[in-house]
């Protein structure tokens, strides 16, 4: 069975290492702070310049100055620091990031991504996703395989404006782990339930499929 | 309170003041990201000014009701150049109309072009963009087997900044988030203004935690009624 | 003390242990302005450990027999890259005898150049060398009237830093002029080594006055016997 | 007579403005700071990270940690921040300091200025010469106006090798307030006792001599 949002976020989760430090975008990737495994030392950080963002604040700790860069009331854990948007981007250009999680409308197989931008409806803007996308280590995209009609956002090339361009590493869908590889989609995990053929029907690009493919354990 | 004898002493009575010299077309930056370390003294006396034509700098545009919202109700922007403008319906209204331009910069290229604008660094490689509609026309390079794109400094006419605690020099400390754009922009305004919550006598603040140096500030005040809205209140249960 | 569990718990037991796996040729950051803020129980422990063809950047050379002048009068540099390096008689006997490569450069371009390599800026305009030796082959450019020289990020294997505070999760906190390169230094390690005076739980430091978040630090160790040896001591009469 | 060090640090502390902030380097500008006329409120930067130098510390206050450019102890004033090196020359590269004081080895009738390097000699480096005398608003510089052996400073054309070009704006010597114009040296004020003549003939540059010349007011 397909997966739903939290089911993405939780097979994400499972990328963290124990010492990680994380940016996770609005949307699905903000539901992989749940499920953080107990126990692993992960810090998040939110661009507009907290690292070590917490859980949202008790009714009556709400702070107007303390947000996360969804503009949501948040916390900071122990440990944590602020610090201004250029060096919270100097942060996150130079590398110092360990692992981006963020959502798209479509992945090409060369690893482009298109996430910001739709022609004909109004563009609210890219906000941090570009500079994320050219600049960190490892970039991992949570989105559904296919948009509400079938049509798949595994693309051979994108059809929307790029964000970036070759950055993303590896994306977990509803239906699959896949990984951008040299030589395109490389399938890795199949959802629960989920059969290769329903994965490789719902990839409009090829889809590199080698041997037995593992069920995800969540 | 002590205040400084000369014009070390930076101190202006309200917003008003400190907004003298403010004209028509000019190019003006905001700190604050969302809702959150915007200078809402500024704002509103810029909306009972009436200035126009603006070019505002800052990373969103506000909502309808509050922020920049409220100079683009009274039509007092020409463009907004920003990373992201979502929330705000009469932004969408007058964009589609074309009574706004509007100009989206990567947050992060944002943030940097204003740092580097106020420290003297007139044009940069990043890689930000690269393969994207921002890279226009600009020029590529490749470093250490990656493109990058030459992005600019910018400056502002004024950049008008909040703070937490400032004192009658202009030094300056943020409170947590609220820091953000506050920091790179209060070091690239022709004329820098900083409204704070508490301002102090000088000596008063630690000279260690100061995060914007008092140089790089020109007229500060006190504000007073900050409602310091917040955009999506969430809490624990 | 409570420490951190997992990785985010960067304390290491002391110099020795910090340096784990630098070799001979590496290339070090070493932060500090003359004697101040300069790491001193890692620079004992690099003499110690006999590690050889170094290649050093600070802003200076310490003196004689004391800061980086230990490791000149064990021979354990092929390189420095600074903005200033008298005071130092070993430093001149072995320049001027071809043992030791020098490379100088504009402080404040060696300090954005550190700065840019911590945050991904591959190259960048200055106006500082202009016209002058340092301009050599690089690429110049005219911007709003004023000719720049086109300079590089600089990263390096070790970055080693000195702060007041830390903690465990290696946030630091900088003393007065103590700060001056360690803070762009900790940026642009591949490894970034802290020795701290006062090294205390995570939790501890208010997190609104940290000068170094602690992403950038790999390690940090509390300390002992710091000389903290002033160059020159002027007092009031 | 013509001034001793003191005489030329006294002349410069009249360029001084309210409310200006000032780099002085190392040697004659440094004594600078002891004339600043009473009242005047003038912010003294030190370009190690230190807006707001004090006067030096009393015995049993020297801090190591505590130093101006020249490694000197020092204090702070009420109202002084710190910050690193980069954010210092930040303040100076962008244009933030008034006014700058140095000295030099030579200066050009272009306002070219060499300071940092003699051939032959031990090099020691040009610390932040090159950074300040490229991006202050104003600077001004600080020297004898000829060497020991009587030759001139102000030249032509420098023969050793810049600090920076077409930068310096004003000239305080033992001799003379010398400006640099687009049309070369312009004589401005006499030192006490000082011909036209004598400033004449220890220039070896032409000298712009307008009408009469005032004498310094020291």
């Amino acid at each position: 069975m397909a997966l739903d949002k939290n089911g993405i976020a939780k097979r994400i989760a499972q990328e963290l290492r124990d010492g990680y430090y994380v940016n996770l975008g609005i949307g699905i990737p903000t539901l992989v702070a749940n499920y953080i495994p107990e126990g692993m030392d992960v810090t998040l950080q939110s661009e507009n310049g907290l690292l070590g963002i917490g859980p949202f604040p008790e009714k009556d700790k709400v702070d107007a100055d303390l947000i996360n860069a969804g503009k949501q009331t948040v916390t900071y854990l122990p440990g944590a620091a602020f610090f201004d948007s250029a060096a919270s981007f100097a942060m996150i250009r130079g590398g110092h990031i360990d692992l981006t999680v963020l959502g798209a409308f479509e992945i090409s197989e060369q690893g482009d991504i298109a996430s910001w931008k739709v022609p004909g409806k109004l563009v609210k803007g890219m906000g941090g996703a570009m500079d994320l996308v050219a600049a960190a280590k490892n970039i991992i995209v949570a989105l559904m395989h296919t948009d509400k009609e079938g049509n798949s956002k595994l693309l051979k090339k994108c059809t929307l404006p790029l964000t970036g361009v070759k950055c993303v590493k590896r994306i977990v869908t509803d239906l699959a782990v896949i990984d951008i590889t040299p030589a395109g989609f490389k399938l890795i995990e199949r959802a629960p339930g989920v059969s290769v053929e329903q994965i490789v029907s719902a990839t409009e690009a090829h889809l590199i499929v080698e041997g037995d493919i593992p069920e995800m354990k969540i | 309170m002590v205040l400084t004898l000369g014009k070390m002493n930076k101190v202006v009575k309200d917003a008003m003041e400190a907004l003298r010299g403010i004209q028509d077309g000019m190019t003006v930056m905001f700190g604050g990201f969302g809702l959150c370390g915007i200078p809402e003294n500024c704002i509103s006396a810029l909306v009972e000014l009436g200035i126009k034509d603006l070019t505002c700098i800052s990373n969103n545009a506000g909502v309808d009701e509050f922020g920049l919202g409220l100079l683009l109700r009274k039509h007092q922007m020409r463009k907004m150049i920003a990373s992201y403008v979502g929330e705000n319906k009469e932004f969408e209204r007058q964009l589609l109309s074309g009574e706004l331009q509007v100009e989206l910069i990567p947050q992060g290229t944002l943030a940097e072009r204003i740092r580097n604008g106020g420290a003297g660094i007139p044009a940069f490689f990043v890689p930000a963009g690269y393969g994207t509609e921002v890279q226009g026309n600009k020029e590529v390079r490749e470093f250490n087997g990656k493109m990058h794109v030459l992005e600019t400094g910018m400056t502002a006419d004024f950049a008008i900044v909040k703070a937490k605690y400032g004192d009658t020099r202009g030094n300056l400390i943020y409170n947590y988030t609220a820091n953000n754009f506050n920091g790179p922009m209060a070091t690239a305004g022709k004329i820098t203004i900083a409204e704070v919550e508490e301002l102090v006598p000088y000596g008063e603040l630690d000279p260690n935690h100061i995060h914007t140096p008092g140089v790089f500030v020109q007229r500060i005040f006190q504000g007073t009624n900050y409602e310091k809205r917040i955009e999506f209140t969430t809490t624990r249960n």
